[in-house]
């Protein structure tokens, strides 16, 4: 598996609704140790309704200036949704279901917090 | 930036399309694409760091990305897979990638050995450092 | 002490090397059609080159990663690689638009047709960018193009009515009974041309090779605060002498004879020698500026070894890339395509892709990722964010423009 | 992404075509064009005639002055090339203006080539001669610009 097959996938929730697509892996060093490093691991997705200007970093960062940007592309990505891996349908091992489905109900998950990404 | 165990990255924000670096400070490639592999608790993890047409095509999407794959794969030696850098040999994420290989040893990157031996070393001048 | 010639020095190369056949062309022919009533536009891209030039510089200091980097990493792969076509694209027309200018500069020292003279200037500037070190190349094309301060000379033998000229520039109007749409169409070449990206791509490529650190910062922006609006102040001068000389007699410059004369008719041969000197070393400086982008553009891109520093054979795909560029600007004006009318285009498409390199920019250069305690204060995000607009506004209205005036007729 | 590039490439191919010389299809924008052709073939002139006086003072040296007379009657000819290429529209008025200013505009090579010839050979009669000329073509193609620019 590539993480560009993660990245871009529609999500559904429970009940077939859509959540968004998948415009962030978020990982914690935490993985299996190899050479100096832990192997990063995913932790969650970050779902968002476009993926574009996703990369610019604002939707993920309340104070990254300048304002005028800032306000622009957080108008693109008014709800992002951290969905934790251990939601995600991944029952039918195998390749991953396409649209990722999950196990729980949209309104279960909690919204993105605005502070900064650690990091 | 140094990496502690337990930081949280975002893959695609903090890894993917950064630069690689060996220990020379020379440039490898950049992060074209991320192998993934899931754990005993079935949780994906980072193994390797791929590089080269057939990891950046499939990215690009469309038509110029199976474009950019299928060149990918007329250039490369029959039955190579795709190239990459296992994990285990990165040492830092920060605004570069550093690996702990430098770049001579670690074969990925065919086409600028290439174009080194064919062109650029047929030309006068090419061993010596500018003046 | 000689840390002071050293910044002196910085700054005499960013004037000497702020000038090159965009603004040569570009001030010379507005100066003729509109005397100074279009000198807002050139202050204005000085702002914005200034703006931009700290800002990539101070990027390519505290995270040692040069523009292009920075827009694959901020743009994705897909969106960075249309960027990459249209940026390269421009760039090497660009490239093409200076090798002409090299050569039709050789042409009035000689008299020889410029057409001979192609070949050689893309050799000379193929081999030059093959060998010799970053420094030396920056400094003594720099230091050379500081002879177009003949101009500014020429301009103060004149001895023009200064408050008439003020006048021209502080309250801007349409003298020549053009359209307006002709007026804001070239209003938009001045701009891109104080403002083309290639400059940007050099600028900071060439922070990260000599290894700026965040003590280097200050040392760049001197350079660019001090250098570029002298820099400016050249093509203000250009600008003028034309006004004063060519504009009253219904001189319309669509050569570069053209610019220089005003220079002989104030300032004699010995003057005019100067500027012929000045319009070599500029345009050749910018040739190599040029080329040396195309290569750093789709290396930064695709994360392939560039750069001087390193012997050729290290940097292989880097140089292939040059050499390629190289044949084929020297081969777009072999087509005896006028390289006047390729460097007017050269800098209204410049202005139609400057926002492409210019919101990586912006947006790095706040992000703490990558800058710790060096992101944008208040004052250059409030001004970043004005040219953003004016950038993007620029950069829509210049081909609708460009059309609706067949391109400034 | 996609949509910019071919943007950028059918903007260079629209410029391409619309620098060439559509027809002109009605008396008034013929008399327009006219005008525009008066305007810039006063340029090339008075760029000649500015290099040539600033030479006879002293100030211009030889290999400038010839490329400046050389690129000046290259601009003329290109000039009176794309107005002679336009089909004038049928009227007694159009052909007047034709004919007037076609005859400027030959009148002006004439002097621009005779011109650069003597001041190659550095023979400054001529000179002087074609110097007059072409002060002459230059002040009808401002009487010409005058009279026909609304």
């Amino acid at each position: 598996m590539r993480a560009s097959d993660l990245l871009g996938r529609e999500v559904l929730d429970r009940d077939g609704i859509r959540l968004g697509v998948v415009t962030d892996l978020r990982c914690v060093l935490d993985g299996p140790l190899r050479g100096g490093l832990c192997a990063p691991r995913v932790e969650a997705l970050l779902v968002s309704r476009h993926r574009t200007g996703s990369l610019l970093g604002y939707d993920r960062n309340e104070q990254q200036g300048p304002w005028l940007l800032r306000v622009l592309v957080r108008l693109l990505h008014r709800r992002l949704t951290v969905v934790p891996w251990t939601v995600v349908e991944t029952s039918q091992a195998g390749p991953l279901a396409r649209p990722l489905a999950l196990r729980v109900a949209a309104a279960d998950l909690p919204a993105a917090e605005g502070r900064r990404t650690p990091g | 930036m140094t990496v502690a165990a337990g930081r949280v990255i975002d893959l695609h924000l903090h890894l993917l399309d950064r630069q690689v670096v060996d220990p020379d400070g020379r440039m490898v490639c950049k992060v074209d694409d991320l192998e993934l592999e899931l754990d005993e608790r079935g949780r994906p993890y980072v193994t390797a760091i791929l590089l080269g047409p057939r990891a950046l095509g499939p990215r690009l999407g469309g038509r110029l990305g199976r474009w950019v794959a299928a060149i990918g794969e007329r250039l490369a030696e029959r039955d190579r897979p795709v190239s990459r850098i296992d994990f285990s040999l990165v040492t830092d994420i920060g605004s570069a990638i550093a690996v702990s290989r430098p770049r001579g040893r670690l074969d990925v990157i065919p086409l600028e050995d290439w174009v080194e031996e064919h062109v650029i070393a047929r030309i006068p001048g090419s061993r010596h450092e500018s003046e | 002490m000689k840390q002071l010639l050293s910044v002196a020095l910085g700054v005499l190369t960013a004037i000497g090397g702020f000038v090159d056949i965009g603004d040569l062309v570009t001030s010379g022919l507005v100066g003729s059609r509109f005397g100074l009533s279009l000198a807002w536009a050139t202050l204005v891209g000085v702002v914005g080159i200034c703006l931009f030039a700290e800002m990539s510089g101070r990027v390519a200091a505290v995270s040692g990663r040069a523009t292009f980097d920075l827009v694959r990493e901020r743009l994705g792969p897909r969106a960075g690689l249309a960027n990459l076509a249209a940026s390269f694209l421009i760039t090497v027309l660009t490239f093409a638009a200076e090798v002409g200018g090299i050569a039709l500069a050789l042409e009035l020292a000689s008299s020889v047709n410029y057409l001979l003279w192609v070949p050689a200037a893309g050799l000379a500037v193929w081999l030059v960018i093959w060998r010799v070190r970053f420094s030396v190349l920056e400094n003594v094309f720099g230091l050379l193009g500081l002879a177009l301060v003949v101009f500014a000379v020429a301009l103060w033998k004149l001895s023009p009515s200064w408050s008439d000229l003020a006048h021209q520039v502080l309250a801007p109007h349409n003298p020549s009974g053009e359209g307006l749409p002709t007026y804001f169409y070239y209003a938009i070449a001045l701009f891109g041309a104080a403002m083309t990206p290639y400059e940007v791509f050099f600028f900071s490529s060439g922070g990260v090779e000599e290894h700026w650190t965040k003590r280097d910062i200050r040392t760049s922006r001197l350079n660019v605060f001090v250098g570029f609006p002298l820099g400016g102040l050249l093509s203000l001068s250009i600008a003028a002498t034309a006004a004063l000389v060519l504009l009253p007699r219904n001189i319309e410059v669509d050569a570069l004879a053209q610019v220089g004369l005003p220079v002989a008719v104030a300032a004699g041969k010995l003057a005019l020698a100067a500027a012929i000197l000045g319009f070599v070393a500029a345009t050749f400086g910018a040739a190599l500026e040029t080329g040396l982008s195309s290569g750093y553009a789709v290396a930064q891109y695709f994360g392939w070894q560039w750069g001087k520093l390193v012997r050729p054979r290290e940097a292989a795909r880097f140089h292939l890339v040059v050499l390629a560029s190289t044949i084929a600007a020297v081969a777009t004006i072999l087509t005896t395509i006028d390289p006047i009318k390729v460097t007017e285009y050269s800098v209204v498409f410049s202005a139609v892709a400057l926002p492409l390199t210019y919101l990586p920019i912006l947006v790095i250069s706040n992000d703490r990722d990558y800058m710790g305690d060096k992101v944008n204060g208040r004052v250059s995000n409030l001004l970043g964010s004005v040219f953003l607009v004016l950038v993007v506004v620029a950069a829509v209205a210049a081909i609708p423009l460009m059309l609706a005036t067949k391109a400034g007729q | 992404m996609i949509r910019l590039r071919s943007l950028v490439i059918a903007g260079a191919a629209v410029v391409a075509v619309t620098g060439c010389v559509a027809p002109a299809p009605s008396p008034g924008a013929f008399e327009g064009k006219a005008v525009q052709t008066a305007k810039a073939a006063l340029s090339s002139v008075d760029t000649a005639l500015l290099a040539s006086a600033t030479a006879v003072r002293g100030r211009l040296p030889q290999p400038y002055l010839e490329t400046t007379l050389s690129s000046a009657e290259d601009s003329l000819s290109s000039i009176q090339t794309a107005f002679d290429s336009v089909q004038p529209p049928a009227t007694a008025t159009s052909d007047r203006l034709r004919d007037t200013l076609d005859r400027l505009l030959s009148r002006g090579s004439d002097g621009l080539a005779q011109l650069r010839i003597a001041s190659r050979r550095e023979d400054h009669a001529v000179v002087a001669e074609a110097t007059r000329s072409l002060q002459q073509v230059a002040d009808g193609l401002d009487r010409f610009e005058q009279e026909h620019s609304g």
